[in-house]
Order: structure tokens, then C-alpha cells, then sequence
């Protein structure tokens, strides 16, 4: 229960980085805190007390495993964050080369 | 069994255009254009074959049945969607094939719109939570991309605004998915809807504002608007027009319908919520709308209102609301894709979006001006057209539940619509003229596009005529409402094997 | 000592690494300090026992970190001294407290840590070896029983890197004439 | 660090026996991806940051003379193709999209689980090819760019 709190305080950590910082990079980053903090707590929900790892080895005979689908979506999602923090860096590259800053609040030619 | 080529195709023919026609556009394009008529054909046949198969066609990946692989869920509702789907695309990928001259790299453009296509399929079409993350996922990547296609400023800060808010809602998603996972272990939209019939702890609270939170981003309800305006109209013109028609409906408005009405069985607090939000929604964008002077900021701030409409019709929750928030959709989707595809022509002959340099185009531009006085007659509710049959059922079903107050507010703002866009057709359109010269004439392929949609404004009013209606929205409807049948399939294969 | 105690240590690690990530002034220090909060997740899956995932997030860390270092940090007109708007960091913390104390809440009703009800997983742990022939149950669930996820996945990897190239040509627009 | 030249000599005469290693170990992480931990997406990292390696070590050209970039899009859309290639023909023997279609062999054996070794040479193929793409564009942006107008790569 701790345990998921913490996690849960996490996400909201990088929730408060992506809403209220003023750097680009700074966004950036709190997206990727915010990746982390999902994919911990999707780990935890899957362990069990005294499991271990769902790979077979030939010596193992039949022990208790954690629950190994958490663990596959995870995989994906860490590709998903992969994907995002890549795009998100060029689209910042890009904005610098035109604004020649990384300051949010002076990136600002449209009024929305 | 066709229901897996939705997404296969397209996704076949992103690869292929990165892999064969890089160097060659035409080829590019060529691949797009047969993919969009295929698909095109396979979704208003997958609609037919449903009459036969009772309304459902399963399908199971890797030959595993249900809670085990994912599954996909051809239903009418996903047929319903799909049609909107190619539909549109078929249109906007015409259009763009000489819309496209401007701009370089084409053939990331059509690779991008395939992905984007595959995304809308995969999320119309999936019957697993995760699933429908990860396709949402795909959609939104190649949107934020094409968003900042002309590489412009204004455009790269609008996709980076949009891609932040994407990246948010899609990580709230991702923690309400694994939320229901740790009560209910299973991740089959089917499965656990069965098996939150006799759950009842406080957390489904939580996981209830984090979808509204994160599905309401995607579809733009007003405190979570904010992005739109910026970002719809930054796009190509073909992209604006699948964004506010499409995209927006299929990753925010049809997943927010398939969890809470299919999934959780339609709460009363999520249809209170989504009743209010609606209203505050449709009244902020028609506000804001009056006070644009940038024609597709207009119509970005349109969407906003028109998506308040649709939220209004779910959040009554009976039969006749949702009918009239179905058939809006679809409404909505062809005028709002012909208005910004009208507003792209205008913008391709004159170079500019702000309406105080236009004025008096109707005599240079005849038939980019007829079709936009149909599409703004269709929107803001004026008789032959189709929006004036779905706001009005919208506007009954608000009386019908006993809601007078909101079916106020539904047709001032209706007349504040017809306000803006009279505005809009005065300073573009008529009135004296404003600009020095016209650079070059609206092309062959961006014409035929705005024709067929303008055509299509007056023929879909057709499927609210009865008899037509029953074996066409009544059907989607019923799907929507029934919670019972969505569920029901997944029980005689818990645990199955091959 | 018991695993939920080094995951205490762990998680508070991380959550000072997040804050100091997103409080520190210099450029190269805020990216180090997220790459240890990422490295932290690393080991938190060894101990969680998931060494697919501990090896995926190690090198991902550090994928991530060469090119944020690369891309950001040699742009030397930047500078990061950046005030935040006093009123809307108020709000936001107001609003985040909030849902932290819903949360307090809603989480209690989780089954506990340690305790899933893991259903579907009985069925992939008995079964997913004989049936798939993969003795890696994990590899046995992305590229078998729930491939179309992993296809999903390449997709999603393919566009963004399509994307990026999108983003990253110079001129967007020909010349009007 | 200079972006054109790359590191000092102590450097690059390192990085000539550890890159190899970095490619086999990703090399090995794919292949055995059925049988211990890791598969093709940990693998096709490792394998990008061997080539981010040399990248860093001997300067951003050092790597183009030997590969054209325009291979390295081809081997990545030609991973993500080789994978749909396989669900169609999982369509084909039995009915439905990726299924495992060859015989699933002895348990513990580098030839067993069937599809699952193709699919993560494929998806190793398309990650690891993709990753560099990813680092080489964002980090060579501007330059890359113009040297590519040049060539009339880009139009």
C-alpha cells in the first residue's frame, strides 16, 4: 500500500514537472518521470511474495512465478516512452532552431 | 474473416511505402489512393455482412481464444466508426494528392497518414485495454507528426503543445489500465466488464477520472480544450479535416463510449459529468469562435462546440440522445472535414488565413464558395441539411428528459453558430474584396473532394428517414445501450485453450 | 532484509531524484539526475524479479541519456534559470494534494502488495512453456499470445522514428512563387 | 568532444575491441531471446549503442562512409515488413494473424518455440537500426541536412 502510494506520489511529481515548468526540456523530462512511475506500478501490482522471475531453467522444478503479463506490457510501454522522449526532443531541437529559445512562455505565437 | 485486414493493410502499405517508394512520390501516393478505395469497400461490407453474423464478429489473434490473446470486436458500433473512418480518408488522401504540391516530403506524409489510419482502425476495432493504449499510441505519433509537417514556428509549437497533452492523457490512460488489471486480472474489455458486475470498491472511482481526464484530453471537452485550436489548424488542410473529423471522435468520443457505456455499464456520475462538461463546452467554443479572425482558428473553436453537442446526447443517456449524438458524429465528421478542406483551397489560392485579407472570393473561387455555403448551412442546423435532423433530435431528447434548460442553451448556441459562420462566409466569401491577387487556381483534385462532400451533406440526412434508420443508426444505438451482449460472449471461453 | 524494504529505499530514492531533475538549474545535471531515477527503476525490476524489463530499462537509460546529452547540452546560448509562474505552481500543487489524498483512499482497496489475484497468469505460467515452446515465459507472452501488441509496438517505434525524420527536414514548404 | 574528428587516439583504439563486443553480446541477447532474459527490443538496443559507440569514438562521417544511411531505412522498414510477412503467413497455414506456425520443438533448445526466434530477429533488426536512425538524425541534425541538399537526397 506505501509502496503504491509512493508510486502514485511519483506519477503526480512529474504531473506537476509537465504542467508547471517553464523549460522545454524540463517538460520533457517530467513526461519521462511520469513513464517510470506507470511502469513501476505496473511491475508491482505483478509480484508475488517469495516468487521468482517467469523464465524456466532446466534445474528450477515448479516454484511460484510472478505474474508475467505486467511484465510484457511494460516492455512495450518502455518502447511507447522510447518513442515519445525521441520525438519530443526533435520537435524541441526544431522549435529552438526557430524561437532560438526553450523558454515555453515566449514560445508563444499562437493565443490558445 | 476481414475484421484483422483493417489494420493489416494500411500497416502494410506504411512498410511498403518506407521501404519501395521513397525516392518515388507518385508511387507513394498511388499506394495510398488503392488502400483508402480497399479499405473503403471492406468497411461498408463489413457493415452489411454484420446483418448475417448477429451483429458480432469475433476475432482472436494467434489462434488463442479470448482472456488470453487480444481480441477484436466487429460490432456496429466499430462499423459504424470504420465507414466514418475510410470515408474521410479516401476523401482527404484525394484531396492531398494536389494539396500536397507546396510541401516536401510526400512520402512521409502518405506513410504517416497509413500509420494514422492503422491507429483509428486498431482502436475502432480492439476488445483489450491495452490494445486500445497502444493504438491510441500510434494515431496520436503520427498526428503530432503531420501537425508540424510544414515545419513552420507556429506549427512546431502547436505539435509540441499537442504531443505534451497526448503524452499526458496517454500515461493517465496507461495507470487506469493498470488499475483495473490489479482488480480485476484481466485485461479483455469484455472480461472485465463481467467481472466488475460484483466489484465493488471505492478505486473504480479513481479509475473513472482518470479516463474521463485523459479520453476527455483527446476529444477536447473544455477545461482540457486547450490545445485544439492550436493545433488543428497548424496542420495541412487534409490533416485539420482528419483531425476534427476523425481523429478526435474515434481516440476520445467512440473509446469514452466504449468504456463507460460497454465497459462500465454507463455510471450515472460519468453521464452527469459528461452532461455538464458537454454543455460548457458547446457554449465556451461557440463563444470563442465569434472572436476569431483566422478562418481555421474558427473552425478549431467550432469543433470544440460542435463536440459539446455529441457530449450533451451521450450524457442524457437514453436512446433518442444517443441516436442524436451518432448521428452528429457522423454529421460532423463530412461538414467539418469539407469546411476545413474549404478553407485549405482558399488558403491554397491566396496564401493566407486571416479573413480580414480576403472578401469577395465568390465570384473567383465559385465552387469553393458553394460547397462552404452548404457546409455552413449544414453545421449550423439549417433545414435540408443533415445537422439541422441531429440537432434537432439532440434538442428533443434534451426535452424528452426532462431537461428543458439545456435544450435552451442548445439552440441559442445553435443561432451563435450560424452567427460566426454567416461572419465567416461575409469577410471570406462576399462583401468587398480585400486581397491583391490570387496566386493560382484551386486544382482538379481539391475541387472534386469539396463536390463529393457537399454532396454527401444533403444525402446523409437520408438515414434519418424511418425505415432507413432502423437497419442503420438504430442498430449502432442498440450496441451502445445493450451492456449485456458486449459482455456476454467472453464467458463459455474463460481460460480456453487453443 | 525483506524485498519491500529495499523497494521503500528504492522508491524514495527516485522520488528525491525526480525532484531534484525537475528543481535543478543546469542542463546536463537534470538529465544525469533522471537518468539515475531511470537506473533506479532499473534495479527496482531486478528486485521485483523482472531482469527482461531490468535490462531493457538499463540500456533504454542509457540510449536516452546519450541523446538527450547530445541534443541538448552543447547549445551553449541556454540558459535554465527559469522562474516558474508563482500562481499557477500554487494551483497545481493545491490540485495535486487533492488527488494525492483521493488516492490515499482509492488505493487501500487494491489487493495488497505481494498478493495478486493473477488469474490469467496461472494459465500463461502452467501452460505457456509447453504450449509456445519458449522457455522465457515473458518472451513467450509478447511475440505469441499477445503478438499483435508487440506488432503494435514496432509500429509505434517505426512512426516516431518517421516522424522525427518528418520533423527534422529543413524546409517544409517550397517557395511561393 | 568534436563531432567531425571524434575522440583522442586512446579512444578510438578502445573502442576497436569493445564495439565488437557490444555487437555480439546484442547479437546473443537476440538469438537466445527465447531462452533467458532479454529478446529482440533489448538486443537491437545494444546493438544501436554499438554503433552510437563508434559514432561518438571516430565522428559522425566515419560510420556513413561504410553504410549509406539509405540502408539502414531499408533493413528498418524492411524488420517491420519481415514481421507482418510472418503474421500473413500465420494467416495462411492456420487461419490466423501471427500464429505460430512451425512446430514448437524441444523445450531449452536455441531451435525451439517456433515463430518466436523470427520475430525477434526481425524486431531486433528494425530496433536496433531504428534507435541509431533516431540518435544520428537528432544528433547530426543541422548538418546532416544541408550535406544531404547536396547530394539531392532530400528534395
Amino acid at each position: 500500500m506505501t509502496l503504491y502510494l509512493m508510486t502514485f506520489f511519483l506519477f503526480l511529481v512529474g504531473l506537476y514537472g509537465a504542467t508547471t515548468k517553464r523549460d522545454i526540456i524540463k517538460i520533457i523530462l517530467a513526461i519521462g518521470i511520469m513513464g517510470y512511475s506507470v511502469n513501476l506500478f505496473l511491475i508491482l501490482i505483478a509480484y508475488r511474495s517469495g516468487a521468482i522471475y517467469p523464465i524456466l531453467t532446466k534445474s528450477l522444478g515448479k516454484e511460484l512465478m510472478v505474474d508475467p503479463l505486467p511484465q510484457a506490457l511494460v516492455l512495450t510501454a518502455i518502447v511507447i516512452e522510447l518513442g515519445i522522449t525521441a520525438l519530443l526532443a526533435s520537435l524541441a531541437i526544431r522549435i529552438f532552431e526557430k524561437y532560438k529559445t526553450f523558454d515555453i512562455t515566449q514560445v508563444r505565437r499562437l493565443k490558445g | 474473416m476481414i475484421t484483422p485486414y483493417f489494420v493489416i493493410i494500411p500497416l502494410f502499405a506504411a512498410f511498403l511505402i518506407a521501404l519501395i517508394a521513397r525516392k518515388k512520390e507518385n508511387i507513394a501516393a498511388g499506394i495510398a489512393l488503392i488502400v483508402g478505395i480497399i479499405l473503403c469497400i471492406m468497411s461498408i461490407y463489413s457493415f452489411v455482412l454484420l446483418s448475417g453474423n448477429e451483429g458480432a464478429i469475433y476475432y482472436h489473434f494467434s489462434n488463442w481464444k479470448a482472456p488470453i490473446t487480444i481480441s477484436l470486436v466487429l460490432d456496429y458500433l466499430s462499423s459504424f466508426m470504420l465507414i466514418i473512418i475510410s470515408v474521410i480518408s479516401l476523401i482527404a488522401i484525394f484531396y492531398s494528392l494536389q494539396y500536397l504540391n507546396h510541401y516536401t516530403g510526400k512520402w512521409q506524409f502518405f506513410a504517416l497518414f497509413m500509420l494514422m489510419i492503422t491507429g483509428m482502425n486498431g482502436v475502432a476495432l480492439t476488445g483489450d485495454f491495452f490494445n486500445l493504449f497502444v493504438f491510441i499510441e500510434i494515431s496520436l505519433f503520427s498526428a503530432y507528426s503531420l501537425v508540424a509537417f510544414g515545419c513552420e514556428a507556429e506549427e512546431l509549437e502547436a505539435a509540441f503543445k499537442y504531443a505534451i497533452v497526448g503524452a499526458i492523457s496517454s500515461t493517465l490512460i496507461l495507470f487506469s489500465v493498470g488499475i483495473l488489471y490489479s482488480i480485476t486480472s484481466s485485461l479483455n474489455m469484455a472480461d472485465v466488464g463481467r467481472l466488475l458486475l460484483n466489484e465493488k470498491s471505492k478505486v473504480i472511482y479513481l479509475v473513472y477520472g482518470m479516463m474521463i481526464v485523459g479520453f476527455g484530453l483527446k476529444s477536447a471537452l473544455v477545461p482540457f480544450h486547450a490545445w485544439l485550436p492550436d493545433a488543428h489548424p497548424s496542420a495541412p488542410a487534409p490533416i485539420s479535416s482528419m483531425l476534427s473529423g476523425v481523429l478526435i471522435k474515434v481516440l476520445g468520443i467512440y473509446a469514452l463510449i466504449r468504456v463507460f457505456f460497454n465497459v462500465f455499464g454507463a455510471p450515472q456520475i460519468f453521464l452527469q459529468i459528461i452532461l455538464i462538461l458537454g454543455i460548457i463546452s458547446m457554449v465556451v467554443g461557440g463563444l470563442m469562435s465569434l472572436m476569431q479572425w483566422d478562418i481555421k482558428r474558427l473552425l478549431g473553436f467550432s469543433t470544440v462546440s460542435q463536440v459539446g453537442y455529441i457530449f450533451l446526447g451521450i450524457g442524457l443517456g437514453t436512446p433518442l440522445g444517443i441516436l442524436g449524438a451518432i448521428f452528429h458524429l457522423l454529421n460532423h465528421s463530412i461538414f467539418k472535414a469539407l469546411l476545413f478542406m474549404n478553407a485549405g483551397a482558399v488558403e491554397y489560392a491566396l496564401d493566407t488565413r486571416d479573413m480580414k485579407q480576403m472578401g469577395g472570393l465568390s465570384k473567383k473561387l465559385p465552387i469553393t464558395s458553394t460547397t462552404s455555403m452548404i457546409g455552413s448551412l449544414s453545421i449550423s442546423g439549417i433545414p435540408p441539411f443533415n445537422g439541422f435532423f441531429s440537432k434537432l433530435i439532440i434538442i428533443i431528447a434534451c426535452i424528452q428528459a426532462g431537461h428543458p434548460i439545456y435544450a435552451g442553451w442548445a439552440i441559442l448556441i445553435s443561432i451563435i453558430t450560424l452567427a460566426y459562420y454567416l461572419k465567416m462566409q461575409r469577410f471570406t466569401f462576399y462583401g468587398k474584396q480585400n486581397f491583391k491577387k490570387i496566386f493560382e487556381k484551386v486544382p482538379f483534385t481539391l475541387k472534386t473532394s469539396m463536390i463529393i462532400l457537399a454532396g454527401l451533406c444533403v444525402i446523409s440526412s437520408v438515414l434519418i428517414i424511418p425505415g432507413i434508420k432502423e437497419v442503420t443508426l438504430d442498430k449502432v444505438t442498440e450496441v451502445i445501450l445493450d451492456k449485456t451482449k458486449y459482455i456476454e460472449y467472453i464467458k463459455p471461453l474463460i481460460l480456453g485453450g487453443r | 532484509m525483506p524485498v519491500e524494504i529495499w523497494l521503500h529505499f528504492i522508491l524514495g530514492f527516485m522520488i528525491i531524484g525526480a525532484i531534484a531533475a525537475l528543481e535543478i538549474k543546469d542542463v546536463l545535471s537534470a538529465i544525469i539526475a533522471v537518468g539515475i531515477v531511470g537506473l533506479g527503476l532499473s534495479v527496482a525490476f531486478l528486485f521485483l524479479q523482472a531482469p527482461d524489463l531490468a535490462l531493457v530499462q538499463f540500456v533504454f537509460e542509457i540510449l536516452c541519456m546519450i541523446i538527450l546529452i547530445r541534443a541538448f547540452t552543447h547549445r551553449k546560448e541556454h540558459k535554465i534559470d527559469l522562474k516558474s509562474n508563482v500562481v499557477l505552481v500554487a494551483i497545481a500543487v493545491v490540485i495535486l494534494s487533492v488527488v494525492f489524498v483521493l488516492g490515499i483512499f482509492a488505493f487501500k482497496e487494491l489487493p495488497s502488495f505481494g498478493k495478486p489475484i493473477a488469474r490469467i497468469a496461472e494459465r500463461y505460467l502452467t501452460k505457456g512453456p509447453q504450449e509456445t515452446g519458449s522457455a522465457n515465459i515473458v518472451t513467450s507472452i509478447i511475440l505469441d499470445y499477445r503478438a499483435y501488441d508487440t506488432l503494435g509496438e514496432i509500429t509505434v517505434l517505426f512512426t516516431s522514428i518517421l516522424g522525427a525524420f518528418t520533423i527534422l527536414r529543413v524546409i517544409g514548404r517550397k517557395q511561393r512563387r | 568532444m568534436n563531432e567531425e574528428k571524434g575522440m583522442t587516439i586512446i579512444v578510438k583504439t578502445i573502442t576497436r575491441f569493445t564495439v565488437w563486443l557490444i555487437f555480439l553480446y546484442g547479437l546473443y541477447i537476440i538469438i537466445h531471446g527465447h531462452l533467458t532474459p532479454g529478446g529482440g527490443f533489448a538486443g537491437g538496443v545494444i546493438i544501436s549503442l554499438s554503433f552510437v559507440h563508434l559514432t561518438l569514438a571516430y565522428g559522425k562521417d566515419f560510420f556513413l562512409k561504410r553504410h549509406k544511411i539509405s540502408t539502414l531505412h531499408n533493413i528498418e522498414a524492411g524488420g517491420a515488413l519481415a514481421f507482418v510477412i510472418i503474421g500473413i503467413l500465420g494467416i495462411a497455414w492456420t487461419g490466423s494473424f501471427l500464429a505460430n506456425f512451425i512446430s514448437t520443438g524441444k523445450l531449452f533448445t536455441l531451435k525451439s518455440a517456433g515463430v518466436i526466434p523470427l520475430l525477434n530477429i526481425a524486431i531486433g533488426a528494425k530496433a536496433g537500426t531504428a534507435l541509431y536512425l533516431v540518435f544520428y538524425y537528432l544528433v547530426t541534425h543541422r548538418s546532416f541536412i544541408q550535406k544531404s541538399e547536396s547530394e539531392g537526397e532530400i528534395k
